[in-house]
This record gives structure tokens, C-alpha cells and sequence, in this order.
């Protein structure tokens, strides 16, 4: 195991199942740390976000995103706690990127943990578009002619 | 002193990322504070996405007071497309 | 690239896009191998069905599944083109292992990627759900007793 | 010769996974040809979940002939739980 423990707000387990980081993350560790953690895992979900292909005409090289910190990690905390009481699942892992990221750049991972798979589709794709209310993240776009604040897309 | 934080696109129309505001000891609502502030930044919208005071989501009736930290905060774009 | 290629039965990218076989999985490789088919990739969604602590008061120590070898893989290809045709999806991809199982194990993973993550949930989810009324494999419980067939489940 | 699989619990009810079929150059509809063969395995239930001639999936009017492969199938059940 080369966990790559960064900085988190609580110690232990329950503070590496929600983080923002710069670095790069590994699906199948996040997948493999939700699913060993109870022998009741029966399904787990998971909703990868990358960076596309950005440009709708624009000259985009690359995207930037801001968290306000101390804020963004209580809100993902809040926004963890909360999947876990509105769905039947085990366990649910957030991880969020920032700062600059290229296309094919993976941004985002939710992965959720139950023993029936209904629970974990539903709680991954509650939380994927609930953090985009909650989550106090901003995206900017870096052109040639300079960055641009992006409007939130739904 | 209160800090205070602008975020996204409220940073480019304020032309500023984080500035303070003097209070002395003085306490008002987080309304007043605000209409305060657009003196100053006459380019920040009248109604943000999000206030929060000392991190936690705040409203209009919000008490702000000396050593506060504000953030002014437009809708998040976390998340990819 | 260690990529652990089994038998399959069309030769190219699309028989290992559609794979029954008895080792496990990786499920990063299964992903990046999704992700890097296009630049248009923004959402993949991956659900991963593992084998849960069995009983329900009944001394079952593995699962074994057998398939219809010939007609299971043109039945996973099948199910593959019509999850590609009902939903506005860039490309899906699913290995479902048989032989014996013990529980942890990982049986099967369907993973699907899309430009906007709705299509990319619903396709995914509908295709775990198809594959249970449309795939010739079946399961049976391993007892010190004996072997028992499994009635489906939904 | 017909070359006869049950799979899952009809091999368990059948005591049989694989058996063979004598049809010389007869052509039966596959209702008849499961008619005969319940005869010999009195345990096969009157419907199947699905039947497949040489893999295709068929119909009680397919017909069957020398060298076919029948599958009969009781309710699938891949994937996890």
C-alpha cells in the first residue's frame, strides 16, 4: 500500500473518505478502502468526474479550481454525513482536486458502498449533484488572453 | 479589524481577493455590513450565492462584530461538467 | 500496461471491452481504458458487484457461477450494443468473472463514460439490471452439505 | 445425434447436465422435441425460462434437427446480489 495521506482536517479513517487535494488520486484504492470495510459490501458505485475537452470555440489551455479552505472540506464532511443518512449504504468516500488541471484531468470521485445496488447508484448521484450546491469550489478557465470565472452548469 | 473574502467571479468584478473592514467595536447585521461594503465595491451584485460568517452560512440578521472573517461567495462551479 | 488479456471472442479493442473470465479485475485499468477512448470523456460511472458475506443463517462458504460458454459472451456483447444505443453514452465496458468465488471477492464491473454524467448513471444502472435477465450465467452456494442453485434475485 | 445442456437447478432436478437426443433425419418443432424429452427426465419442469437452439434463443415452433444444440435454461442469475 503507497497510501498518499494529504493534509486533512480530522485524523483517522473518517478524514481520508473526504478530501481536497492537488494531487492525483487512485480509483481503485478509494474503491478497495470502501469496500474492505465491511464484509455486507455487496455493491459499490463510483462517479469519476474528468476534465474534457474544453473548448466550445475557446481558446482554453486548462482549468483552475479554488476552494475556500477550512470551508470546502466542512462542507464535504457535511455533505458525506449527509449521503450516509439519506441512503441505505455502507460507506462513501469524496475526493475533489484543485488548482490547475489540463483536459483528461480526473477532477472528481464519489464512491458509494451498500449491500444492494439501488442505494449506492442513488447516494452517488445524490451526492455528485448536490456538491455542486454545496461545495464551496470555483472553476476558472485559462486562455491565452487570460482567466475566466466559470458559471456554474447544472 | 473583519476580514473579508471575495471568491470567483465576485474577485474579478471587486478587483479584489480579500480585504478588512473597521469595525472598532461596533456590531451590526450582516445587511448593514453588507450595504457598507457596496459602498466601497460598487461592482459586487446586491445578492450573492452564499455569505458565510466565521465559515458557517450566514443571513441577512447575521451579527458581525471584530475579528470576523466574511466571505462573499457566487454559486460554486465544483465538479466536473 | 500489464494488461492480463483472456480469451475472448472477437480479436481488437471491442472483445476486451466485453470479457467473462475466471481472474479478477483491475478496475483503474478498466476505467483508463474507457476514459482514454475520447477527449470527450467528462463522467464515467463504474459499478462494481461483490460477493457479501453470503449466509443468511446458512453455512455457504463460496459462490461458484457457471456460464452457457458461447452464447453468455454474445449475450454481455448484445447487451453492450444496446446500452450503447438507449443512452448518450461514449463507450461501456463489462467483465463478469465465473468459477469460485469467496466472499470479498469481486464479481462483475460495468463501467460506462459519457460526456454529461446522467447518461453515464442511467446507462450503467440499467445495464447491471438487463444483465441479470439476459445473461446466461448462473450461481450456485458451496455448503459443506452440498451444492445448491441459487434462485435470482433482482 | 441432438446435443441436449441443462444448466443451473435443471441440471439438479434432471440429474443431468449434458445428454443426447435421437432424431435419424426427423425435423420436430421444439415443443414436441421437450415433449419426448420430458418422457425420459420426468423432473423437467413444463416451462423453461429460456431455451436456445445452436445458442440463438427459440420458440416452441423452431425447429430442431440431427446436429443442433439444445439449451434449456432455468432463470438467470449473474451478477452480485
Amino acid at each position: 500500500m503507497n497510501e498518499k495521506v494529504t493534509p486533512f482536517s480530522k485524523g483517522g479513517l473518517e478524514g481520508i473518505k473526504v478530501r481536497i487535494q492537488a494531487e492525483d488520486f487512485s480509483m481503485e484504492e478509494e474503491v478497495e478502502r470502501l469496500r474492505a470495510s465491511s464484509k455486507k459490501v455487496g455493491a459499490v458505485v463510483a462517479f469519476l468526474g474528468a476534465a474534457r475537452d474544453f473548448s466550445e470555440g475557446k481558446n482554453v489551455k486548462a482549468i483552475e479550481f479554488e476552494e475556500y479552505k477550512g470551508m470546502a472540506l466542512k462542507a464535504l464532511e457535511e455533505l458525506r454525513n449527509d449521503t450516509m443518512k439519506r441512503f441505505d449504504v455502507l460507506d462513501v468516500s469524496i475526493v475533489h482536486r484543485i488548482n490547475r488541471m489540463e483536459p483528461g484531468d480526473r477532477i472528481v470521485l464519489i464512491v458509494a458502498a451498500s449491500m444492494h445496488r439501488k442505494a449506492a447508484f442513488e447516494a452517488c448521484e445524490w451526492c455528485i449533484d448536490r456538491l455542486k450546491e454545496t461545495v464551496p469550489i470555483w472553476k476558472k478557465e485559462i486562455t491565452p488572453e487570460g482567466d475566466s470565472w466559470v458559471a456554474p452548469h447544472p | 479589524m473583519v476580514k473579508v473574502l471575495f471568491f470567483g467571479i465576485l474577485s474579478s468584478k471587486t478587483g479584489c481577493k480579500e480585504t478588512e473592514v473597521e469595525l472598532g467595536s461596533r456590531e451590526v447585521e450582516l445587511s448593514v455590513f453588507m450595504g457598507d461594503l457596496r459602498e466601497r465595491f460598487k461592482d459586487l451584485p446586491k445578492a450573492a450565492y452564499m455569505i458565510a460568517v466565521n465559515k458557517e452560512q450566514a443571513t441577512l440578521k447575521t451579527i458581525v462584530r471584530d475579528n470576523d472573517e466574511v466571505a462573499i461567495m457566487p454559486p460554486f462551479s465544483g465538479g466536473s461538467r
